[in-house]
């Protein structure tokens, strides 16, 4: 029985309804390939370019996670690009003076207020999300501009430059990494298989299954951006909370039906603005993580970036109604974006036809899986009730 | 220099002062309305042009005794200059065209503003282009990252380039053209893509300093050879010329224009010189390593 | 005299909107007894247990936990304390399984201990049901939804066990898990609080019995001293109809028929249904949970898209959605009245005119406000929907008085095929009767006046219930229902209760197709 | 009875529960009136400034007309700003060689055909509506670059320019109007209070009691800008069908409960679409006004607008799940931001500033009505809810 529990489990979390955003991104890589060698480019799935890629994403990719743990809880936010930019603003300002800890501690707890006056807002006073966080993108944006004066910001002393640096450029080799990750997440994946968690299982499986065929490509040693990594951990982290802790239970159960949290016993103002607060911090984290990537902050910088993280989050498939989506697909909706601009930017497409085709290819994604996810949800009536016997009344004398 | 003791309101339509190159204009108007004694109301158009539209019949209303646009669009600011030139308000553009470039030269400056105060970005386009020839003889291949599509200095930031690179011996085979959107991390990137696909790129040429330093670090990063020239003279491009990540940019003096314009549109105001369409404009020096002090930056 | 295990003195709610649901109400729970609170639609029995739970908090009064004074803020600290309660209108949340939705409030460090799992099928072992613990809540039928709420107050191990009509949406087999559940675990010591409008159920489970009528209680004793007639007449203050008990005889041979069925199938389990009904007939479509009954009429009513075959009213086809259907003057009356039947923000006028507000708007197009109001007053008159007046909303009404909104959408549109989908869930006895004879007073023909006059000697009525005796009590002849086809056809004075059950589990003649 | 009923409706819909965003609005004009007066500066509430109000808020406002419209049906559209700058990028290029007529023909329906792309698309493939017009605003931005080339669009030609001009350009004055609408609205306001619409009514007697106020100020004239009157007219007429008409009633039942309003025998479909169609139209026809009104369009033209408008939207409360909403309202909210920015223009105040004052003043605003209409949740006592009395053992007899 487990044998064939598992094979349906993995026909199941492999179903397009399921995994569609992750077909959608193999269909799009596949077409950047062929296309590339079409042109005799260099090839497209180089380890350079794929290393490229993943350090791209990584940072709206963190932001969307974050997001999908606000959306999950039943909430929406916009704010998360100008509080990046503020804790950005706020690390390169103090970093000089106060040295990198201090700024970062500062620029994260710039970034965990924020959230909390959202949740906090959007919770006890009761105003609709959107509005709220449309009003605190204004206004952060509007601290953004009082602290950089309409100027860029620079961390110009150079020990404040080398110590920012230090956060995030350069890469991490690990030795063969590549195929011994491969085969540890294809062993979780079968364990976690066997503990009846389809979706979860299968991505681990599968996530392993490629690695172990790219591993050859990538050659022996695995060396991503840091930035890369941080987003592996928070990503992993994550996920594994949500999927595996009650915290995760009660998250999805809040956003469902939140009077089914709250009756069952869930402080469900206490979840939902958490979710506010740890996108607040999330967003403060990669803020300084762009503060060390540019080194420079204008008062403009991550300007629209919140529709590109509300759209990775939503193409992997979240709800924006609460209760559903899962942060690893977010990630890979993430990806998509990002794969796209840098397929265009291989190819050398011509900037004017990039908008068209990447408008296009978001809603084409999207309709993959969501007319493949309505196929698997025809419901069917019971197709052999065993016997329901025994009449009311015998049942009560 | 103003003899009469009439106080002058002078609006400034400002395109946007979250931008830190026209926020560098508006400061430099503002320091020598100061020394004037000119009282400055300054709105901001946040980048729109729609919203410029709005705050040139905001300014109508109050009256003012002259008015600065720095145009959002060389298209729209034509109707506004009507507008502005229908109530008899004397108007110097600033920074940009008015009109359409594609139908108009830019010294041939819109009837009815006093001035245009600009620098030439065409001519700055062909300074880029001499500092590529001197940093990449003879010419190779040549990558651009564009600023955002739509804006005219997509194309006037280009147009000159070839031919003084040219002029100078260097003929470089574009390979590849990418926006990076006027921003660093779009503009990394972009470049960091556009080598992998073209490893031996030897320059990528990127419209603005903000991009050319997103580039140098996507260059340094691949371990690649190739330069860097950027244009605009921001600090970010000076200090990054000073450390050689980029060869060369072009000096900008974002302060130094709006001083000029001002005192250009005051010269007018006060009668001591009166001009009509007329196009000024200053110096945008070519800036190397070799030649650093020519370039304060001011945004 | 023992200490009570909870009691209620004084207690008093009275709604934000003014509605005084509760005055001066009382209640006494012994240990391991079990209580029934029953009284007609809007009386309170919701209420009381919303404050009970911790979901509302009372206007006035006490409450005592074994004789200790409690005020018990959040539903939390009534779970804590040992309460647990099912509300009338199932919270779940859909997009968690099943296992998750039971254990939704168990503390703990993992989101699915393993440990879980086993407690689940233990739980299901002494419950005597099956159900997938994998399958997400959102895919149930309203029936199995109502048993996960069940397991999820069983699952607690509470002292008390609150339950808001928890059979009202329950099949046969089902309810008899749920009386062996109460039985066995009131045995062990667990005390029930009960509420149902089946008052046998209540006359055969309860030890004793609590009647609200308006928000006070009238009645209070042992459930020995009532028995059904007694009950019916304290709760609603009358003698009730014989007619319930009535059993129709067929229509006349010669009747039109109105309504015509041919090769109905659909994806969703819907096989090779056809069938005639003439008019004045009331069709009971009986069958067990799942058995198909709602997908028949979701086909016929042309509301699912995937569903093939022809369906003719008066020897007219009629094409495939429901706008069509609502134009050939058919009725859908849904079985989930929150999600399917009502527009949460309409008030209750704008609800009974949506789907003929055409026909009550000056040239069609221009809605008359006060001829809908008149049509909502008397929806409200006709039906005894309890509610401030027609500009309340459905979400200030009780789960019996939401259905009768429903139920008044319909009645004065001029339709001629009604089809009923469990329409006396949740209603309390005085309203069944009522609406019972509503449904056979419309399938005479007589209409409730307004539109519905078309006069041609009756219309045709399709009824899926629960309750075969409700079916029996109704209807005029009875399809039974079972894997999405029509197994057996009964005329009802022919057949019983205990026929329809074997047919519908697949035995008897009629039953060709046993699926082991 | 009438009579106390009539007062109690006034009543009713003057509570900042229902009236909060009117409140708001005049809260922060009382605010402006009193800082420019203390300030010196030219008077706020001047004939000129408030005509320019109005006219500076008509194009977004009539742009929230519709998206509202949208929002009632349950549906989100992100793609109206691009939409509405193809729409001027066309009738920009085609009114030279075609004229005026055909090019704005050929405009309008290219707003038509976006519209019903998007509503194709998200009703029946079924794609979630912010995913879809996120894709179409980005599509739609697309085709607007390859349009113009990435350069700006001008109508040069002085034909085509005064035809465009006639369309936008200027005023329209009635003598006395001020009072005459005034009066008339205040009458209608009336009337509709006798016929049990208490919103729709109040809304018309305040309008007419401020404009009859506002007469004297403003002159024995009423002049307007066009935009101001096809706002007034578009705005009129919308909410006229939605407030009483059967295509009203529909609207908003397929917004509040699509499967009820399915099963009731309402074409869900059609409405969905229907209101997408709509919007298009509008933005099309928006776009037509801002060509006339720039005489130019840029490919990043209007970008960013759509928040712009969906936040003047809900500021005016209506809801984003659908089934909730006003145009009315909506068209308040625009006047909100618009005023705020007219505000800061008209003081003179430091663009550092705005940001974080616009942000919190959006914040405040829409918490003053929420929390007055929790309020009133609170207190609201139904007159006619006396003991209930079970009257229907009776009723069927
Ligand atoms: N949230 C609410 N706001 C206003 N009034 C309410 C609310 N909930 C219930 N009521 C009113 O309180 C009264 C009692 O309702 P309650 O739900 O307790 O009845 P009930 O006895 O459970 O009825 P049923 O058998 O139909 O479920 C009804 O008149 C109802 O309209
Ligand atoms: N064993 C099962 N597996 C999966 N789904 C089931 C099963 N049993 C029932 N269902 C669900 O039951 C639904 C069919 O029940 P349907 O509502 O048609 O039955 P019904 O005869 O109308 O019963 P009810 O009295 O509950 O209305 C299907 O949508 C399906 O989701
Ligand atoms: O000149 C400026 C700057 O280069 C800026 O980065 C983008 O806008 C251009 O107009
Ligand atoms: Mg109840
Ligand atoms: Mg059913």
């Amino acid at each position: 029985m487990p044998r064939k529990d598992l094979r349906s489990r993995l026909a199941a979390a492999l179903r397009p309804g399921n995994a569609g955003v992750v077909y959608a991104l193999l269909l799009i890589v596949a077409v950047l390939t062929l296309l590339t060698a079409q042109l005799g480019r260099p090839p497209y799935l180089s380890a350079t370019n794929v290393i490229n890629i993943l350090d791209q994403s990584s940072l709206i990719a963190i932001l969307a996670v974050f997001t999908t743990v606000v959306l999950i809880s039943g909430n929406f936010d916009l704010s998360v690009a100008s509080v990046a930019a503020f804790s950005a603003a706020t690390v390169l300002s103090l970093v000089a003076p106060l040295g990198l800890p201090v700024a970062m501690a500062i620029a994260l707890g710039a970034g965990l207020v924020c959230g909390a006056v959202n949740g906090l807002i959007v919770q006890l006073v009761g105003i609709n999300a959107f509005i709220v966080t449309l009003g605190t993108m204004t206004a952060v944006r509007g601290l953004v501009l009082i602290l950089t004066d309409g100027r860029t910001i620079t961390a110009s002393d150079p020990d404040a430059q080398s110590s920012l640096i230090a956060l995030q450029a350069g890469y991490w080799t690990v030795p063969h990494i590549l195929a011994i990750l491969g085969a540890a997440a294809a062993a979780a994946g079968v364990f976690v298989l066997l503990r009846r968690s389809r979706p979860a299982g299968i991505a681990l499986l599968a996530a392993g299954a490629v690695a172990i065929v790219l591993s050859p490509v990538l050659g022996f040693e695995l060396r991503l951006s840091k930035p890369t990594y941080y987003l592996i951990v928070i990503a992993g982290i994550t996920w594994a909370v949500l999927r595996y802790t009650v915290i995760g239970r009660r998250l999805y159960a809040v956003g469902a039906n939140a009077e089914a949290a709250r009756l069952s016993g869930i402080n469900v103002n206490r979840y939902r603005i958490g979710a506010f607060v740890l996108n607040g911090l999330g967003s403060g984290f990669v803020g300084i993580l762009f503060a060390a990537k540019l080194l420079a902050i204008n008062p403009t910088g991550l300007q629209g970036t919140e529709l590109t993280v509300l759209a990775a989050a939503i193409l992997g498939g979240t709800s924006l109604f609460g209760g559903l989506g899962s942060v690893l697909k977010s990630v890979v909706g993430a990806l998509i974006l990002f794969t796209l601009d840098n397929g265009f930017n291989v190819l050398n497409l011509g900037a004017n036809y990039q908008g068209v085709i990447v408008g296009t290819v978001v809603v084409v994604a999207a309709a993959i899986y969501t007319v493949a996810g309505r196929q698997r949800q025809v419901k069917r009536v019971r197709e052999s009730s065993k016997p329901q016997v025994q009449v009311r009344q015998e049942a009560l004398r | 220099a103003g003899d009469g003791n009439k106080q002058y309101t002078i609006g400034v339509s400002n395109l946007g002062l979250s931008f830190p190159f026209p926020a560098a204009i508006g400061k430099g108007i503002k320091e020598e309305a100061d020394k004037l004694g000119i009282k400055i109301v300054e709105l901001d158009a946040q980048g729109k042009a729609d919203k410029q539209s709005n705050d040139v019949q905001d300014l109508i209303a109050q009256q003012p005794d002259g008015v600065l646009i720095l145009p959002v669009d060389s298209g729209v600011a034509q109707g506004l200059a009507d507008r502005l030139k229908a109530s008899n308000i004397p108007t110097v553009a600033v920074a940009s065209q008015v009109g359409d470039p594609k139908q108009r030269q830019l010294k041939d400056v819109y009837p009815g503003l006093v001035a245009l105060v600009t620098q030439d970005e065409y001519a700055a386009g062909g300074k880029a282009g001499e500092i590529a020839a001197s940093v990449v003889p003879g010419g190779g291949k040549m990558a651009i990252v564009e600023g955002q599509a739509g804006f005219a200095e997509v194309v006037q930031r280009y147009q000159e380039f070839p031919k003084s690179a040219a002029a100078k011996g260097a003929t470089y085979e574009v390979v590849a053209r990418q926006p990076g959107d006027w921003v660093q991390d779009k503009a990394q990137s972009a470049c960091q893509n556009m080598l992998s696909s073209n490893p031996d790129t030897q320059l990528f040429y990127a419209q603005s300093d903000d991009m050319a330093a997103g580039c140098a670090k996507a260059v340094a990063a691949a371990g690649s050879k190739a330069k860097v020239v950027g244009i605009g003279g921001s600090k970010l491009g000076i200090d990054a010329v000073k450390s050689g990540a980029i060869a060369g940019t072009v000096c900008y003096k974002p302060e130094d224009l709006g001083k000029l314009a001002l005192t250009t549109l005051h010269q007018h105001l006060t009668g001591q010189k009166k001009q009509d369409a007329a196009f000024v404009t200053y110096d945008t020096p070519a800036i190397t390593k070799d030649n650093l002090a020519d370039c304060t930056p001011q945004w | 005299m023992v200490t009570p295990l909870l009691s209620l003195t004084g207690i008093g709610k009275e709604f934000p909107n003014g509605t005084v649901a509760l005055s001066d109400a009382r209640l006494t729970v012994q240990p391991g007894s079990v209580h029934g609170l029953v009284g007609a639609n809007g009386a309170g029995k919701s209420t009381m247990i919303k404050v009970i739970a911790g979901a509302h908090a009372p206007t006035s009064g006490v409450m005592r936990w074994k004789g200790e004074q409690v005020v018990w803020r959040t539903p939390g600290a009534a779970n804590r304390a040992g309460v647990a309660t099912i509300m009338q209108h199932v919270p779940l949340a859909p997009t968690l399984t099943v296992l998750e939705n039971v254990f939704l409030g168990t503390p703990g460090p993992w989101r699915l201990p393993r440990a879980r799992r086993a407690e689940f099928a233990r739980l299901l072992e002494r419950v005597g049901y099956a159900i997938d613990p994998d399958a997400e809540v959102a895919g149930l039928a309203i029936g199995e939804r109502q048993m996960v709420a069940i397991l999820q107050a069983l699952a607690t191990g509470a002292e008390l066990v609150v339950m808001d009509e928890p059979t009202a949406s329950l099949a046969e087999g089902e309810r008899q898990v749920v009386f062996d559940v109460v039985r066995r675990l009131s045995a062990q010591g667990t005390a029930f609080l009960y509420v149902s409008h089946f008052l046998d159920e209540v006359l055969s489970l309860t030890d004793r019995v609590t009647v609200l009528r308006d928000g006070t209680v009238v009645e209070e004793g042992a459930t020995g001293d009532y028995d059904e007639d007694r009950l019916v007449q304290v709760i609603v203050g009358r003698d009730l109809l014989e007619a319930e008990r009535r059993r129709a005889g067929p229509v006349p041979e010669d009747a039109p028929v109105l309504l015509s069925v041919r090769g109905l199938r659909s994806p969703s389990g819907v096989r090779d249904v056809a069938f005639e009904a003439r008019a004045g007939e009331v069709i009971g479509l009986a069958g067990l949970l799942g058995s198909g009954r709602s997908e028949i009429l979701h086909a016929v009513y042309g509301a699912d898209p995937r569903a093939t075959g022809e369906v003719l009213v008066e020897g007219r086809p009629v094409r495939r959605n429901p706008r069509a259907a609502v134009a050939a003057g058919m009725a859908l009356v849904p079985e989930d009245r929150g999600s399917q039947g009502l527009v949460g923000t309409f008030p209750i006028w704008k609800n009974i005119s949506l789907p003929d507000v055409a026909s009550l708007s000056s040239g069609r197009s221009l809605p008359r406000e006060p001829a809908e109001h008149e049509r909502a007053e008397r929806a409200i008159a006709d039906l005894g929907i309890v509610c401030p007046g027609p500009d309340a909303l459905p979400t200030e009404l009780s789960g019996g008085n939401a259905q009768k909104v429903v139920f008044g959408k319909w009645l004065y549109g001029g339709a001629r095929v009604f089809m009923l989908d469990e329409p006396t869930a949740g209603v309390d006895v005085g309203a069944k009767a009522d609406i019972l004879e509503l449904v056979r007073r419309f399938a005479a023909g007589g209409g409730s006046g307004g539109g519905s006059g078309s006069g041609s000697g009756g219309n045709v009525v399709l009824v899926v219930s629960s309750e075969f005796e409700e079916i029996l009590a109704v209807a005029t002849r009875v399809l039974v229902v079972r894997e999405g086809r029509i197994v057996a056809e009964r005329a009802a004075h022919e057949t019983s209760e205990e026929e329809l059950l074997m047919l519908a589990n697949g035995f008897g003649e009629g039953g060709a197709n046993h699926a082991a």
